[in-house]
């Protein structure tokens, strides 16, 4: 009868027969029903990686703050600038508010661990098409969500993505990254030491987010009526108080180490800072502070409440620890202290209930994925685009489309320059800009992804998307310094995922070593995918970069009179285009073969970029990527409040050569030109001089628009869609 | 200016205030000696001009503002206004909590399009008087319309005021900054207040965040000095003051 | 002392434009539930106060209602179902 | 078709954190005004629908409620008050 029910118990809480016989093997018996708990939790994909361990490790690592800890960071000057990015998808489906305000709140606490003031946020959102009303309901949901919580705790979110795809439907995708700043010498470990004393500090504990433990215990737990939701709600005031408490603790030189609570909460934190510290920890758990009186041991270690920090103090700074929290009115508690033991034990009112080595819970099982390439790909490249529109249909499309049209309704909605450190506002470059004051500089961030390019071309797809996210940092006037990501598939189990998976982690690793960035933190979301449908491959990728004075800014807008060049790979005939954001919206078309990144190239275009900077002969500078050519140059000059009078199309086929995306090119625009094209000349840089800026219209090649229709189209379409 | 001469500001922080920072870097620019305020404190006096900055006083929880102004710092205004001791500026949050608390006419609701908005408006920046008062600084020039830009960020931004206080508000010159554009449906186009009467200013606008060229827009620049200029007005009439009643005695 | 438990009603006064009521007016609207709702957003709060007897109850709760829960410029109230606890 | 007029209530399920309901009862035990309030917050709509009969009525305000004025995962919703007009 016991067995019986343990093994019900293990299954239903989502361990497989291996992992539980790996379970007894590592502990030389059979776990009891809490260390069963805790063992699914932390054997989890969420927590334990098990899928994507063995690849990640394929990244480049460096930067400053090394790779375990709760975020990564690259130096500038005395500082560190630590981000890193995270995934709230599967919360965000079902709640959008509350799942993309706690994916805010969890992404901060990780920079925050570090001893990191958090200065910006970005987000990354993939919805299904803007035109369906659950994908509005989650649209609208997520970017209030992120407004109320971010806006709240004073963090400019300063740059983002937004897409709409109907591969994300069931399965939105809502990633953030967070960014904060640091001095060197303060940046706190997660590595616990033995004989210290341990604190909790935050909001009490309550039943909010037990997942999948809460929803097998219904079916075995006939004591559980109440059916009680596992959505975390989060708490920005008190988050903004938690920040302010925690740094000042952070000054305190008894405090050793600080661990957020994340993913299975205090189990996860507590266990991975002793298993890194390779040290022992004796927890009491009635002693952890709780909403909810009648709360159970696996509850309390399972529960994902909010706003909680877990900190190792020398026993005689932990008075002053509780002190700065009873001065912001903030619940603390010593609940336990490490040991040299190397034993995780938990008591509960004396007892004890759980001893565990802390590594059998930290090191879940690595598994190997299939590589083996699945047909779509072969498929799919042999598929072939023979429609056209007429251009002017084309053109009025591609600059409506939500995909392309303006998002300020959605950065409208966000405090951008709260912490008055906004140097480049959402709208006004290829990346955002975050005045760095203590060092005199100015950090550029930036985030991007191509769900498309990946599904079509997983490796050169994902590269791809790393050069992109560069191109977007280099257009502004910053040198890409770090990486961090986001992982987005679908169910890994399945061989097509597991194939696109692999394959992409590659494309990244090398992009980033060609590039010589390294990955400094990043995180892997599974199981986006619905029995109808997976959403794309989609690895987000967000960047930092930095230049050393905000003179060298540069900026989207071209202005009236200045030339517009295009400097880099041109369109012909012949190059790949697959995964063009114009096929997807005016045909529904994916299919093709997409253009790989020419890393020599890349870098040329860099140092000219730069060298034209210097000099002065930038107006406005901007990387050619979704909408094609005829898309970035309605960018520059629709930011410049300007026109365009000149040559677009240098293909037999017009939409190609309009919208087309190739990889390795900029547009700039100059009121020098004679002095510009000398330089690419001398260099033996392609360019091709487009046209001039000039009031009013937008003409190329014989066609003729209006720019205040054209305008009017872009500003307002997700508006329309959305209300005011 | 000498040490003693230097202005003395003060910012309050209350549990979820976010521009404190902001704020005070702001007034370290124009030499001003800045501390923080922590809400709990009650003394007030040393300070020649007080900011309740921007933020989340409470989450904001039931209405912006609301549950601040039992802060025991919020209490001890009223004393300081009193006193005429100084200029207390509320920003944005600081705005909310001076008419939770009465100490300016009118309230700020929820925005007309329900949505937090931030973006950089125009506005009309009044640098009047009162006909018949002594104005000891003729010098500044108003800065006129859409010349003005400052960055807005709030979701309770729109202010309401009954027929009474408007009329009085006008009256007393009491809106000095308007939008150009209005944002968020106010009544009158009000964008901030000041009760010239009380030395009390309250605006949605945040003029702390346009100071640096850095940020790419220094407009606020000229709040802080219109500040400046009528902070030491006040010191030089509250001198006057002081030598008249010692020649009395 | 006792306990007692009371609900309280927060909604906008006459006049007083409701743009939260319109937004919700524009998605049921929009989703073709229903074409004239005039909604209006008001707020609910459940509390409990302590007094020697409901009169005593009722004068806190009017003064946390007036203080705290509402803006009397903008808004009235209703305090329902009070009872000892 | 008929018009029905109805007022909703929105509350936290049980065991979901209330932060505006914590915030209050720290700002009442701060001012003195109560030291055990328990303050829940939730919503109140009134709202008119339209329908042939009252069961239609309720019918349609029980998917807007579903819908629209609540998240079933985190609150739950009652209908009061119901009457034609
Ligand atoms: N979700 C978002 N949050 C904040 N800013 C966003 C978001 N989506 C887009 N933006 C901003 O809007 C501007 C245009 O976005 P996008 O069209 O995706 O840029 P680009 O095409 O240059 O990569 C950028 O400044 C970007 O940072
Ligand atoms: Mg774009």
């Amino acid at each position: 009868m016991q067995t019986e029910q343990k093994i019900e118990l293990y299954k239903a809480l989502g361990l497989t027969d291996y992992e539980y016989s790996e379970i007894k093997n590592r502990l030389g018996r059979e776990p009891n029903t809490l260390e069963t708990y805790l063992f699914s939790a932390m054997w989890s994909e969420h927590c334990g990686y098990m899928h994507s361990r063995k690849y990640l490790s394929r990244f480049p690592s460096g930067g400053a703050v090394s790779h375990g800890e709760n975020a990564g960071g690259v130096q500038v000057g005395e500082h560190v600038i630590v981000f890193k990015a995270e995934s709230h998808n599967h919360p965000s489906a079902v709640e959008p508010f509350q799942g993309a305000a706690t994916g805010i709140g969890g992404i901060i606490r990780d920079i925050l661990a570090i001893g990191a003031r958090p200065i910006a946020l970005l987000d990354s959102l993939k919805f299904g098409k803007i035109t369906n009303n659950f994908s509005k309901h989650i649209f609208d949901g997520v970017v209030n969500g992120i407004s109320h919580y971010g806006n709240c705790i004073g963090v400019p979110t300063v740059a983002g993505e937004v897409s709409f795809d109907e591969s994300y439907t069931d399965s939105p995708l809502v990633n953030v990254m967070a960014v904060g700043i640091v001095k060197k010498d303060k940046i706190r470990s997660a590595k616990a030491e033995p004989n210290k004393t341990v604190i909790a500090v935050g909001s009490h504990t309550g039943r909010d987010g037990i997942h999948g433990a809460s929803f097998a215990s219904k079916e075995l737990n006939e004591n559980s009526k109440e059916d009680r939701p596992s959505v975390q709600v989060g708490d920005p005031f008190i988050k903004k108080v938690l920040i302010e408490a925690t740094l000042e603790i952070l000054e305190l030189e008894e405090v050793q180490s600080c661990q957020d609570y994340g993913a299975a909460g205090l189990l996860s934190s507590s266990s991975e800072m002793v298993y890194k510290g390779e040290c022992g920890l004796d927890l009491y758990l009635d002693r952890v502070h709780l909403r909810e009186a009648d709360m159970q041991p696996w509850e309390i270690m399972l529960s994902e409440s909010q706003e909680r920090m877990l900190f190792i103090v020398e026993p005689n700074g932990a008075e002053k620890v509780l002190n700065i929290a009873k001065k912001f009115d903030i619940p603390a508690r010593v609940i336990g202290e490490t040991t040299t033991s190397n034993k995780y034990r938990l008591f509960w009112h004396g007892v004890e209930v759980a001893n565990l080595p802390p590594e059998s819970l930290a090191e879940a099982p690595k598994y190997t994925l299939c590589e083996e390439e699945p047909e779509y790909i072969s498929e799919y490249k042999k598929l072939n685009l023979n429609r056209t529109t007429s251009i002017e249909e084309a053109v009025k499309k591609i600059v409506s489309d939500p995909n392309f049209a303006s998002k300020r309704w959605v950065y409208r909605q966000y405090d951008h320059t709260v912490g008055t450190r906004t140097s480049l506002k959402p709208g006004q470059a290829g990346a955002a800009g975050i005045w760095i004051h203590e060092e005199g500089g100015v950090a550029g961030l930036a985030i991007d992804s191509n769900g498309r390019q990946v599904f079509l071309n997983p490796y050169e797809g994902a590269r791809n998307s790393v050069w992109e996210c560069c191109r977007n940092l280099i257009s502004s006037g910053f040198k890409p310094l770090g990486v961090t990501d986001c992982l987005n598939y679908g169910n890994p189990e399945k061989d097509e995922v597991a194939y696109q998976f692999v394959k992409s982690v590659d494309g990244i690793a090398q992009a980033c070593r060609e590039a010589e960035i390294p990955v400094v933190s990043g995180n892997v979301s599974f199981y986006n995918e619905s029995p109808e449908r997976r959403v794309f491959p989609t690895p987000t990728i967000g960047m930092v970069g930095y230049v050393d004075s905000p003179d060298k800014l540069l900026k989207t807008a071209f202005s009236t009179d200045e030339t517009v060049i295009l400097i880099g790979k041109q369109i012909n005939d012949d190059s790949d285009i697959g995964g063009s954001l114009y096929q997807r919206v005016l045909y529904d078309f994916l299919g093709g073969e997409v253009d790989k990144t020419d890393v020599k190239l890349e870098k040329q275009l860099e140092e000219i970029i730069f060298e034209l900077r210097d000099k002065k002969l930038i107006g406005g500078c901007i990387d050619v990527s979704e909408g094609g050519l005829f898309g970035a140059v309605f960018e520059g000059i629709k930011s410049g409040n300007t026109g365009f009078k000149g040559n677009l199309v240098y293909s037999n086929n017009a939409e190609k050569a309009l919208f087309g995306e190739i990889t390795g090119r900029y547009i700039i625009s100059t009121a020098n030109s004679d002095e510009v094209t000398k330089k690419l000349e001398s260099q033996q840089i392609q360019y091709k001089t487009l046209g001039l800026c000039a009031n009013k219209k937008i003409e190329f090649d014989g066609y003729s628009f209006n720019t205040t229709e054209l305008y009017d189209l872009y500003d307002k379409s997700i508006e329309l869609e959305m209300g005011r | 200016m000498n040490e003693e001469g230097m202005i003395k500001a003060g910012v309050i922080v209350f549990p979820g205030t976010n521009c404190d920072i902001d704020t005070k870097r702001a007034c370290e620019f124009f030499g001003w000696e800045t501390q923080f305020i922590w809400h709990d404190e009650i003394s007030l006096d040393k300070f020649d001009v007080v900011f309740l900055p921007g933020g989340f006083s409470y989450g904001d929880y039931i209405r912006a503002g609301r549950l601040a102004r039992f802060s025991p710092v919020v209490m001890q205004l009223n004393e300081y206004i009193k006193k005429k001791r100084g200029f207390v500026v509320g920003i944005c949050n600081g705005f909310q909590i001076l008419c939770e608390a009465k100490l300016l006419p009118g309230i700020l609701s929820v925005n007309d399009n329900t949505k937090f908005i931030c973006e950089e408006v125009g506005l009309l920046f009044e640098n009047g008087h009162n006909e018949g008062e002594s104005t000891s600084i003729k010098n500044r020039e108003p800065i006129k319309g859409g010349d003005c830009h400052l960055p807005i960020a709030h979701g309770e931004g729109r202010y309401i005021a009954d027929e009474n206080d408007l009329r009085k508000i006008k009256l007393n010159h009491m809106a000095f900054l308007t939008y150009v554009n209005n944002p968020n449906g106010s009544d009158e186009n009000i964008a901030g207040l000041w009760d010239r009467e009380n030395n009390v200013i309250g605006m949605m606008p945040h003029p702390e965040r346009a100071i640096f060229s850095e940020t790419g827009n220094t407009d606020g620049r000229a709040f802080f000095e219109m500040l400046e200029s009528y902070i030491l007005s006040l010191r030089g009439e509250a001198l006057a003051l002081t030598k008249q009643s010692k020649k009395g005695n | 002392m006792n306990k007692y438990k009371a609900d309280v009603i927060v909604t906008l006064k006459k006049g007083v434009r409701d743009p939260q009521g319109t937004a919700v007016d524009t998605v049921l609207r929009r989703t073709g539930l229903e074409e004239d709702s005039s909604v209006k957003v008001g707020k609910y709060f459940t509390l409990s106060v302590s007094g020697e007897n409901e009169a005593e109850a009722k004068e806190k709760l009017n003064k946390i209602c007036e203080d705290v829960l509402s803006n009397p410029i903008l808004e009235s109230y209703a305090i329902e179902r009070l009872k000892e606890v």
